[in-house]
């Protein structure tokens, strides 16, 4: 370090026509309380309000597609999990579902039942711990995001019973899941599921009549839906904007033309539309894993021929509905047990885009909730 | 010898010990002044330690943990052992920093803290300070802690640093109007800035004085002034103006930890951080010891005489009790609302604060002067208490609907078909 | 009593030259209000507590942290070092103030008998005094003051108002 | 029971401390309580990087609740944290920021590094952007591997940097020699900067040694 003094920032005036202050610089991150992990926003401020923002990313460049590259397919499998941490089971699946396509393999109807299980489990965790980080964003003194990581407990307990992990699960397998449900496992994921929604109520109670939310949530960090749709936004930030576009309903991946469950929509695009969507998706999931959890059958539920393969040369595109929006895996192969190129499209990333859009104008303080709104994992964004 | 009387033990005992001192009056000064002094520097650091402890372990509660335990029974030692901590940390000053503003703004906030705690009466004839304008001189040095705020932000030159002391000057100079203005309503009716009067004024003499138990207890409450109209609409302003005048919960603005950093503390590290926070809890005591007094009758509290006593002012439980009791009282709310409310943004503050507590204050002015020269019925406002309620009712209503506006609203969401 | 005035005037006199000579404007002002407070401790030496009270309620409450919300939007806050007034003819300037203080001075001076007496209390210095003297024979002070403070409150109202205002015209 | 401050040498007298302990006199070395109060309050750095972070939210929360040890209080500003937990893959344009935070801290501090990418780089060690091992920069006093360590992993680290902390000198000569808090000098650690290759320096040489491979003739 150079031991010269550095002078005092002198504070100026540009003198236009009438009296103007400064406007201010502020690094926010790559280490800040509220900026989710390593992401940074150089922020210029004219008193409290947000004139320029500009995302700067990076700090978790940990190099997963290059690493996927020199891996075999099966080898991947675990670096999907450190994608987005917070739902290793639903990165599982879309990876999964990519190399099926691109393999052609066929998925065994238990299986594709646990899929749905675990997914609709980690949208649960996920919303969940979004809405607690939320409110802590806006100053909650962390209360809202205990509760909702005592409610995440039950399911990360779930989690390890079928898989070992309570995070990095790495439980799907190229036509199937790596290994049937323990006995007792359906039991008490019924039970887990049966109680989230007195916690919800109870959490609905707390959060969404509050008047200080109510009132720095709404009309805070608008996101049109010509913007969302033109930004190719996905999940439920493009829900809150009011634009009817769910993969569980598009594409009906896997089995989910056989549930009963409806799409929230949004009708403004503000922070609190996309709080209030999350909310209520998460009592649909739940509406999913009822009926998921009373007609799941017995059978196999992998493909034992499908471990270390080599793909005939082709190219696929898997994409699920993932917690976040749409993450997707490119893959193309060229015939060697290594996929030749491996790419993500990973939700959080694209929504982030936005973000400027949606802060311009607003106080420093709204521009904290709105990145906590919009839903970003680092691992996710800088891959 | 006057017979022992508990409430007045410690006056006594005072008193007595000063009488050895009679013919050094210059030495008795000295002593008076320590013997007033003293418990108060030593009392309140102790209660900013159980303080302390009570908010982490109320936090836990609310959350659902258990909170410190590992240190001592309940981990009632948890504040000791910060307190050894922060002595033997490092204590840093930025390269850039401007030394001795920085060094002076946990000074500047902590002296006033104390000094304001003087003019709070604990008992009666238990004041360390009786001045004629208490009520007067504890807004005046209490709005020296913004100066201490803004000191520490702008010496540390650290840009959230900055922005915290922004902060603090705007929202702290904002609520001293409708803490000052629902004060003065008390003032008004009392007629005095004497705060041994208010206390006074809060008690029915004659039914303290007189010799059914029942009526003793029901004296030293009923009179409270939180039980007008005008007090209870006071004190809930004053409440709210205070949490935002000393940075709590949820107008801890100029210390949002999710916004910028730690605010005007960003950088402050061991024991100058360790006085920031101490000052911070004396002035929560402070001004919840001031809105004890002006509002929840001070020292008074459900009590009766001695049985051995003759003198009529003579009471069993010492006066300080009630008072400490309604402070603390005060405090768990604080924490409690710590654990709950997310916190307002700047606009929202300001606005709350102008728009809404102050034409509310205002108004509850007018009302105590209705409450005033209303006509009574053997002593009892049977005309002022409901029309000044109801005034006070109607106007929080207006306020509050002028303010809401067509913003924020519940929403009904729909789902795709 | 003596040392206690000796030294809250020390205060006074060395934080009004500070606050003067400082290139600083932040220090400045700090020294100001030191000033200000070794003030309000000469009023109470006075048993004017109320004064007092006032002088750091207003002095250093509000108008200092005035000039300090003024002083964060000036452009050197501290101060050019090089370019100092040259003090041409500084102690003639002293000189003359010196000169024009002692003579308005000079008739208190001589009128008072020394060695000082103790002051005999011969006026009421109870808030309650000052408030009916305020309500009775200064009324229309009072009012005339108050009137003054409101426009000048309205006053910055509109100078607040004023620039958002041409610019919601620019954006029409 | 009496609590009586004594010099460090009367402390470490077992055989007179046991003696007086029977007599009811309980006898505190002034370091002891040193020691007691900065292993009681540990504030950690609200600092997470990456999956590692999720999972210390979850040991601050309900279930495993790390303020049982008075170790709840994440400070968002290093100047008032005791201990940095570096909980997630350190990558080379992240690891001058925390080496930054690490010299912002005040002494005495602590550095916990939680999980396999912290102490080597982990499961993606071969990348090209991350760092092998934040202790290649700053001195780690606990290591804790797994990917992520579970919270039950992150409350055994805090009990083991408790009972460092409870045998570290903090008086006398000998808290100069063996405590590095206590020693004196900058202990500040040189931030590397980007280069050619890698970070220049490639690491820190007063905390960390490359290891000599000895290979038989």
């Amino acid at each position: 370090m150079s031991t010269e003094t550095i002078a005092p920032r002198e504070y100026q005036i540009y003198s236009g026509d009438d009296l103007r202050t400064n406007v201010l610089e502020i690094s926010m991150g790559p280490q800040h309380p509220s900026t989710h992990g390593v992401f940074r926003m150089d922020v210029s401020l004219d008193g409290e309000t947000v004139v320029k923002l500009k995302p700067v990313f990076g700090y978790l460049h940990r190099n997963h597609e290059k690493i996927a590259e020199t891996t075999s397919y099966l080898g991947s499998m675990p670096y999907t999990d450190r994608l987005d941490y917070f739902c290793s089971m639903t990165n599982n699946w879309a990876y999964a579902l990519a190399v099926e396509k691109m393999a052609g393999l066929a998925v065994p109807e238990r299986a594709e039942y646990i899929r749905v299980i675990m997914a609709e489990l980690t949208r649960l965790q996920n919303h969940a711990s979004l809405v607690g980080f939320l409110t802590n964003d806006l100053g909650a003194s962390g209360t809202p995001l205990l509760y909702a990581i005592r409610e995440r407990e039950h399911i990360l307990d779930l989690f390890e019973w079928a898989s070992g992990a309570r995070m990095m699960c790495n439980y799907m397998r190229f036509g199937g899941v790596r290994n049937d449900l323990p006995s007792g496992w359906l039991a008490q994921c019924k039970k887990v599921v049966d109680d989230f929604p007195a916690f919800m109520d109870e959490f609905e109670t707390l959060l969404t009549g509050n008047e200080i939310i109510l009132s720095r949530c709404q009309n805070v960090g608008v996101l049109p839906r010509d913007l969302a749709i033109n930004a190719s936004i996905t999940g439920p930030c493009l829900r809150a904007s009011g634009v009817d576009y769910d993969l569980r309903k598009v594409d009906k991946y896997g089995i989910y033309d056989r549930f009963d469950f409806k799409v929230p929509l949004g009708s403004v695009g503000d922070c609190y539309d996309r709080f209030m969507i999350r909310l209520l998706e998460m009592r649909e999931s739940v509406k999913i894993l009822k009926q998921a959890l009373a007609t799941i059958p017995e059978g196999p539920v992998n493909d034992s021929k499908a471990r270390n393969f080599r793909p005939k040369p082709a190219e696929a595109y898997g994409r699920i509905e993932g917690p976040k929006g749409e993450l997707g895996f490119y893959l193309v192969s060229d015939g060697t047990p290594k996929p030749h190129r491996y790419h993500v499209r990973p939700p959080s990333f694209i929504n982030l885009t936005v973000l400027e859009d949606m802060c311009l104008g607003q106080k420093i303080a709204d521009a904290v909730i709105v990145l906590g709104s919009i839903d970003i994992v680092l691992g996710e964004v800088d891959r | 010898m006057t017979p022992i009387n508990p409430d007045q033990l410690i006056v006594q005992l005072t008193q007595w010990a000063l009488s050895f001192l009679d013919s050094y009056p210059l030495v008795a000064v000295l002593v008076a002044i320590l013997l007033s002094t003293v418990p108060l520097i030593a009392v309140f650091p102790g209660c900013f330690a159980i303080t302390t402890w009570l908010e982490r372990k109320g936090l836990a509660r609310i959350q659902n943990r258990i909170g410190p335990n590992r240190t001592g029974p309940l981990g009632i030692l948890q504040p000791a052992a910060d307190g050894i901590k922060m002595l033997l940390k490092e204590d840093i000053v930025p390269k850039t920093s401007d030394r001795l503003a920085h060094f002076l703004a946990p000074v500047v906030l902590m002296v006033p803290a104390f000094t304001i705690l003087s003019v709070l009466p604990f008992n009666r004839n238990m004041i360390p300070a009786a001045v004629d304008t208490g009520v007067i001189l504890f807004f005046a040095l209490g709005s020296v802690s913004t100066l201490a705020v803004f000191m520490a932000g702008w010496s540390s030159r650290n840009k959230y640093s900055l922005l915290g002391g922004m902060r603090a000057i705007a929202q702290m100079v904002s609520y001293e109007l409708p803490l000052v203005l629902s004060g003065v309503t008390v003032i008004m009716m009392t007629g005095s800035l004497d705060t041994t009067k208010i206390v006074a004024q809060q008690q029915l003499s004659e039914w303290i004085q007189s010799s059914n138990a029942g009526l003793q207890c029901l004296g030293q409450i009923i009179g409270w002034n939180v039980f007008t109209p005008w007090g209870f609409a006071g004190f809930l302003i004053f409440f709210v103006a205070s949490l935002a005048e000393i940075n709590r919960c949820p107008f801890d603005l100029p210390e949002a930890d999710s916004e910028i950093v730690a605010g005007h503390l960003t950088e402050y590290s061991g024991f100058k951080y360790a006085l920031f926070f101490m000052s911070e809890y004396v002035s929560a005591f402070a001004i919840n010891g001031l809105s004890t007094t002006l509002f929840l009758g001070g020292w008074s509290g459900p009590n009766i005489r001695p049985p051995w006593s003759d003198d009529p002012n003579a009471l069993l439980i010492p006066g300080f009790v009630w008072f400490f009791a309604k402070m603390f009282a005060l405090m768990l709310v604080m924490i409690w609302i710590r654990g709950t409310l997310p916190r307002l943004r700047v606009d929202h503050l300001m606005g709350f604060a102008w728009k809404f507590l102050l034409p509310l204050a205002i108004m509850n002015i007018f009302v105590g002067g209705f409450y005033y020269y209303a006509p009574r019925w053997h002593g009892i406002p049977v005309v002022g208490w409901p029309i000044g309620f109801l005034v006070m009712y109607l106007s929080y209503e207006c306020i509050g609907r002028l303010n809401r506006g067509p913003k924020t609203a519940q929403r009904v969401y729909h789902y795709a078909s | 009593m003596i040392i206690t005035f000796s030294i809250l005037s020390a205060i006074a006199v060395i934080s009004a030259l500070l606050a003067v000579r400082l290139r600083n404007l932040v220090h400045a002002t700090l020294t100001l209000m030191a000033f200000f407070v070794a003030l309000a401790g000469l009023f109470i030496l006075l048993m004017a507590e109320f004064l007092a009270a006032v002088q750091i309620l207003v002095y250093v409450g509000a108008v200092g942290i005035l000039i300090l919300f003024a002083i964060m939007l000036t452009q050197q806050v501290t101060g050019n070092v090089k370019e100092h007034i040259e003090a041409h003819g500084a102690l003639w300037g002293l000189a003359g103030a010196t000169a024009v203080l002692l003579t308005l001075l000079l008739p208190a001076i001589l009128k008072t008998a020394l060695p000082l007496q103790p002051v005999v209390e011969t006026i009421d210095p109870s808030v309650r005094a000052l408030g009916l003297n305020l309500m009775a024979p200064y009324t229309i002070a009072l009012q005339v003051i108050a009137l003054l403070l409101t426009a000048a409150l309205l006053g910055a109202v509109v100078i607040a108002i004023s620039p958002e205002k041409s610019e919601e015209e620019k954006k029409s | 029971m009496t609590l009586l401050p004594t010099n460090t040498s009367f402390a470490a007298d077992e055989g007179l401390r046991s003696e007086l302990q029977k007599a009811g006199v309980f006898v505190v070395s002034l370091e002891w309580v040193y020691n007691w109060g900065r292993k009681s309050s540990i504030w950690p750095l609200g600092f997470g990087i990456a999956c590692c972070a999720i999972e210390m939210i979850c040991t601050a929360a309900a279930r495993f609740d790390l303020s049982r040890f008075g170790a709840e209080v994440f400070r968002p500003s290093p100047r008032q944290a005791d201990l940095m937990i570096v909980a997630g893959t350190v990558t080379k344009k992240m690891a001058p920021q925390v080496i930054r935070l690490y010299n912002q801290m005040p002494e005495p501090k602590y550095v916990i590094a939680m999980g396999a990418c912290a102490i080597s780089g982990g499961p993606f060690k071969q990348g090209y952007n991350v760092l092998k091992g934040v202790d290649r920069f700053i001195p780690v006093d606990v290591h804790i591997p797994g990917c992520p360590p579970r919270p039950e992993a992150l409350l055994h680290a805090l009990m083991t940097l408790q009972r460092k902390i409870e045998n570290q000198r903090t008086l006398g000569s000998d808290a100069r020699r063996t405590n590095p808090a206590y020693r004196g000098e900058n202990r500040e650690c040189p931030i590397p900067e980007f280069g050619e290759h890698d970070l220049v320096p490639p690491y820190n040489p007063e905390v960390w040694k490359p290891h000599t491979i000895v290979r038989e003739a």
